[in-house]
């Protein structure tokens, strides 16, 4: 890249390399056998959704193809944060910031997770761990029966998770929003007031795919969430109807899988994008979108990212 | 699981090795190809019991088809693809000269370091990797029994391209070699005892229901016994957790875990499970 | 068919010789240039919405494919109801029940359509109209300013808008759903209670495209309304969650494009199907989703469509 | 439009006879593919300025790309593709012996019942449509002046393919012909001269800015012209109104109204538009 555009994006405080990420739960690099992680081309690793206690997850099937798309419903399966932490040294071999994708079934749960996890912070010499760089709060798996789909669906709900969590960390502190609302900038709008530093969308759409011999729901857990190509223009039309009414930065996400398309979603008003199903598709999406996200803006004579961001539905 | 890390080109960031190789020779038979593919790594690293996700030609966005390791030659590997839905259906249209982008080699593969003897048991379609298995236990002078059962005359073609050492055939509709199924025909066959006699060690692949059977065939003749699962997969490399059996273990996954298990972790759970194939 | 399986349905009072019908807006059979209507395979017609005053649409471009889907924002162009109902006698050519789809910017406005619909049926002799067997409520299309959204995306507005519908009219009253929406099944709720006899779900998600070389909104109108196979997952689960919790007929539809996935919509609960998208890309598809659904019971042993619909849900 | 109702068969409800029909010719070169159809319907029934909606060859679900009658011989016709997005690419790698759908004719086509001399000006692949009308009016021994218009030496494969009556070139790069636009070549052949001495009608394909470019030289020059315009479409028949252009008379649809029009209708609010070709 050198030489090319630049393509630093700034989270608030958090400042990376590029704006590509990984999406939560789409590439769990500790699962992955025999894998030397050095080969992530994430500007930032987000590691699956933790929660308090361990998750063994969703009955099987547990994912499908759908047309331009991809179901889940892992349902949350984890280890709980106090295996999540013993496992911690392991990511720092990535060599770059994790952001901590926190679930539960009730606000406390959320909370506890996050004490836990600076309490642990505060204790280790630093050398030990990766750097933390913040929390994703994930109010919207559809997958699990108390997911915190209503957290992520209750603007009231969600602003006093986030006014609680707030001061148990001084970094960053990120919202990831469900799709599955009315109005997507309501509860973007009471995280941000609440003091979240960036705000993640989005999760996956609420769905159903049957069996086609059976007639029956095919995921073990009947419904599961939506995500990949397919659910991109609903994506897209969040990201900008939350970046032309909140201020805080956006991590934007939702059948992204390719430069272009990532770009798109910085036009809209992303600092960064995060990249899911397209990974599961091709194990070489994130590195394909990033170089063409930087042939994107050399062929538009664009120095950086800041020229574009926003820009597609500013009256010009 | 191929474990080199840090490959030059191609290396993703799930751990698996995608490389865009050419299909060097294909064989389409009824309802299904056999193709052969320029794959070195790929077939340099492969243990029978692995398979590789394969990209479906010419689908704007889907997902990867897993696939096991039929057999390997030298550079090559041949996929033994039968037709199902829209993705098998065009990877089994591939010609000659085309080329095609593949991961792996995936999964654990068959542990026979300690095998003496084995027996080979197929369901349907499930032979695919039996013939790897087979060719390599052959190859390290392992005696081998293979028991292929087949729904019926439509399935026959199968046997044209294989190449078993002590093939007994079974069939549903008793078109070909026993009529029953595979399990009843390990009953009924004196291979099979003769099998049992050595304490060979059990291979199977086939529909779960036969799995499950073969599991209680041997555990009733006191043989270790292993099946290679199915399931529907994303990521391939253990990455998503999408892919898990409900074992008596818990949930393993089946590309990473697995597909190999051994019989025992098969349990009413597995089973249980909707839209299993 | 005659022979085949038994593919009636009955939508409250009226009989459905099967039941595959268009979506509203998808096919004007009227504006199609020197084309005879006698080959509609649909067995009940939808017109495009028809509202009180005329309406020329949105700005081009109105329409466009995104990933197994289509994005468009017509903007309910139509010629108002007296131009409607001047034209009325050439729908009767069709020889099939129509269901007049009615929109507007305010409730007066759908009571207004459905009033003068009404005061002319009484008035005209039977011989010159086709068969109106009731009105069809888009209080959902996310394409026009004031297009009803804000209703059909709330409940209470919703049950007022048919309540006082309700006694203008004994024939069919139905109310089109947004899927726009956090809870579906409220709004589906407050409809049926208002009186409604039937329900049809989902009109389109709202969704944005940009321009790949502008990056600046592709649609005139910015926004746009995406249907297609890529929310078939998510309308077939609205479809099952309102037949679980409502008990009038539904009319299912979002992506339908064979005769198998218009069956999931019924196991779902789905009395008739309706398709869109799908005759847009292919114009012999309804009268091919009508043989594969006929085939498709046929391999099943099924006799008719009461065995199949809603069992995909039910505890068994 | 085609008229004929209650075609026995591949007659959909709206209005449009969808046929698969036989490639019996592909000529690829560089960015274009001139593809030979056996499709006696259609051929039968087009007329100049007409065009087909093609079903894009492998694509799971897609709608249907319009494209212009490039030529009729007997019961065949010919598009001329230019490569531009994934639609036209596969569209492109069609071969001989494939089955194509297609329906059509649709669109109003050129008005030449009362042509008594005619001048083409084509934009770049615009000159599709042109070829059959500048076919069609050698046939009625009509007076034809053609115009060709190419941004430079990338698209003069594009004149190999062509057999234009009285044809001029311009390129904007100077590669061939006049250097400067078909508009500009206007302004500077004493063809085009003569054509404006002949009363001739104007008659062009190309994009907007030159359509309009071409409504003010006719106009300037008291001469009937016509455009054939582009905009993105689903159905094809007229039944969606998707394809509506902003006119001087309102919105009207390319696939029913148009796609030709009169050069006079073309407005600024035409060229306003967003996202227009
Ligand atoms: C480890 C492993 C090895 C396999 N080896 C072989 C082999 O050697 N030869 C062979 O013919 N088949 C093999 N299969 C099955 C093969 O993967 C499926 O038949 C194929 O994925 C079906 O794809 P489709 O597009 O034709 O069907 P579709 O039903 O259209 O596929 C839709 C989605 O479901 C998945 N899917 C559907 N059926 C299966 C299935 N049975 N198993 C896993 N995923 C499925 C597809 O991958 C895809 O993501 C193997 C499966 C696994 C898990
Ligand atoms: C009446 C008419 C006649 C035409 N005749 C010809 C012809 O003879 N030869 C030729 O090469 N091209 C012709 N075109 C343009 C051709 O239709 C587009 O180039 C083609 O649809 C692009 O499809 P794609 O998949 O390659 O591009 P993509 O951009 O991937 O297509 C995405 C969607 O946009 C639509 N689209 C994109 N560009 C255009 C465009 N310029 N016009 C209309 N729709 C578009 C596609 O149909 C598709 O629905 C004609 C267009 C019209 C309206
Ligand atoms: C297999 C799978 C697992 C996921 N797990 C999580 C998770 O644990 N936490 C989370 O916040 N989002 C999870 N998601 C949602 C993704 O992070 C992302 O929001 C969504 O998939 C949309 O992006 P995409 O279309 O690029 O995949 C998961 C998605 C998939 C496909
Ligand atoms: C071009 C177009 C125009 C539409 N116009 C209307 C309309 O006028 N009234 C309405 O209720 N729905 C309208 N819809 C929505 C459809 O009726 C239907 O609800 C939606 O497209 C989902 O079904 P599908 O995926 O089968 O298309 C329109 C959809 C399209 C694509
Ligand atoms: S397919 Fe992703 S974990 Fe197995
Ligand atoms: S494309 Fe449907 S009206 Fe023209």
């Amino acid at each position: 890249m050198t030489g090319g555009p630049d393509l630093r994006v700034r989270l608030g405080a958090l400042e990376l390399a590029h704006p590509i990420i990984n999406a939560s739960g789409t590439y769990d690099v500790l699962a992955v056998a025999g894998h030397g992680p050095s080969t992530v081309p994430f500007s930032c690793y987000v590691p699956k959704t933790v929660t308090l206690e361990p998750r063994t997850g969703n009955p099987p099937p547990r994912i499908t193809e759908t047309p331009s798309g991809i179901i889940n419903a892992i349902g949350l399966e984890n280890p709980g944060i106090e295996a999540f932490i013993a496992d911690l040294p392991r990511l720092a071999g990535l060599r770059i910031p994790v952001i901590i994708s926190v679930g539960g079934a009730r606000p406390a749960d959320y909370l506890a997770v996050v004490r836990r996890m600076e309490e642990r912070l505060a204790a280790a010499g630093a050398g030990r761990s990766p750097a933390i760089a913040g929390y994703e709060l994930n109010v919207s798996c559809p997958n699990v029966a108390a997911g915190g789909l209503s957290i992520g669906a209750d603007p009231e709900a969600l602003r006093q998770l986030v006014s609680a969590a707030r001061p148990l960390t001084a970094r960053l502190l990120i919202a990831k929003l469900t799709p599955n609302v009315t109005d997507i900038v309501a509860p973007a709008r009471a995280a941000a007031e609440a003091g979240a530093d960036a705000i993640s969308l989005v999760n996956t759409f609420k769905a159903l795919v049957l069996d086609p011999v059976s007639l029956r729901p095919f995921l073990g857990n009947r419904t599961g969430g939506l995500c990949g190509p397919a659910i991109r223009p609903i994506a897209l039309r969040m990201v900008a109807e939350v970046a032309m009414s909140v201020d805080v930065p956006l991590i934007g996400m939702g059948g992204v899988t390719s430069g272009l398309e990532a770009l798109e979603m910085i036009a809209c008003g992303a600092t960064a994008v995060a990249v899911g199903a397209a990974t599961l598709a091709d194990p070489r999406a994130p590195a394909r979108i990033l170089e063409q996200l930087s042939a994107e803006l050399a062929a538009r004579s664009l120095a950086g990212l800041d020229d574009v961001r926003g820009t597609a539905l500013r009256d010009s | 699981m191929s474990a080199a890390p840090d490959r030059p080109d191609g290396c993703g960031p799930t751990g698996a090795v995608v490389v865009p190789c050419p299909v060097v020779e294909v064989r389409r038979f009824a309802d299904w190809s056999l193709v052969w593919i320029e794959a070195p790594a790929v077939a340099r690293a492969a243990r029978p019991g692995q398979f590789v996700m394969l990209a479906v030609p010419g689908a704007a966005f889907a997902l990867r088809r897993p696939l096991s390791l039929h057999r390997v030659h030298g550079d090559r590997v041949a996929l033994l693809i039968e037709r199902r839905g829209e993705g098998t259906r065009r990877l089994a249209e591939l010609e000659a000269g085309a080329e095609i982008e593949l991961s792996g080699p995936l999964g654990n593969g068959f542990d026979i370091a300690t095998t003496c003897s084995a027996l080979l048991v197929a369901g349907g379609i499930g032979v695919a990797p039996l013939q790897f298995l087979a060719d390599e236990l052959r190859a390290r002078r392992i005696p081998v029994w293979t028991f292929v059962g087949l729904r019926g005359k439509r399935q026959l073609p199968l046997l044209t391209v294989l190449d078993l050492p002590r093939q007994t055939v079974a069939t549903e509709d008793g078109e070909r070699g026993i009529h029953g199924t595979v399990i009843e025909a390990l009953d009924a066959s004196p291979a099979a005892a003769e099998a049992v006699e050595k304490g060979a060690e059990v291979f199977g692949c086939g529909p779960l229901p036969m799995l499950v059977a073969l599991r209680d065939w041997a555990s009733m003749h006191h043989l270790i016994g292993y099946g290679s699962l199915e399931a529907h997969m994303a990521c391939g490399t253990g990455a998503c957790h999408g892919c898990v059996v409900a074992t008596t273990r818990g949930y393993l996954r089946v590309c990473a875990d697995g597909p190999v298990l051994p019989l025992q972790v098969i349990g009413e759970r597995t089973l249980a499970a909707r839209g299993t194939p």
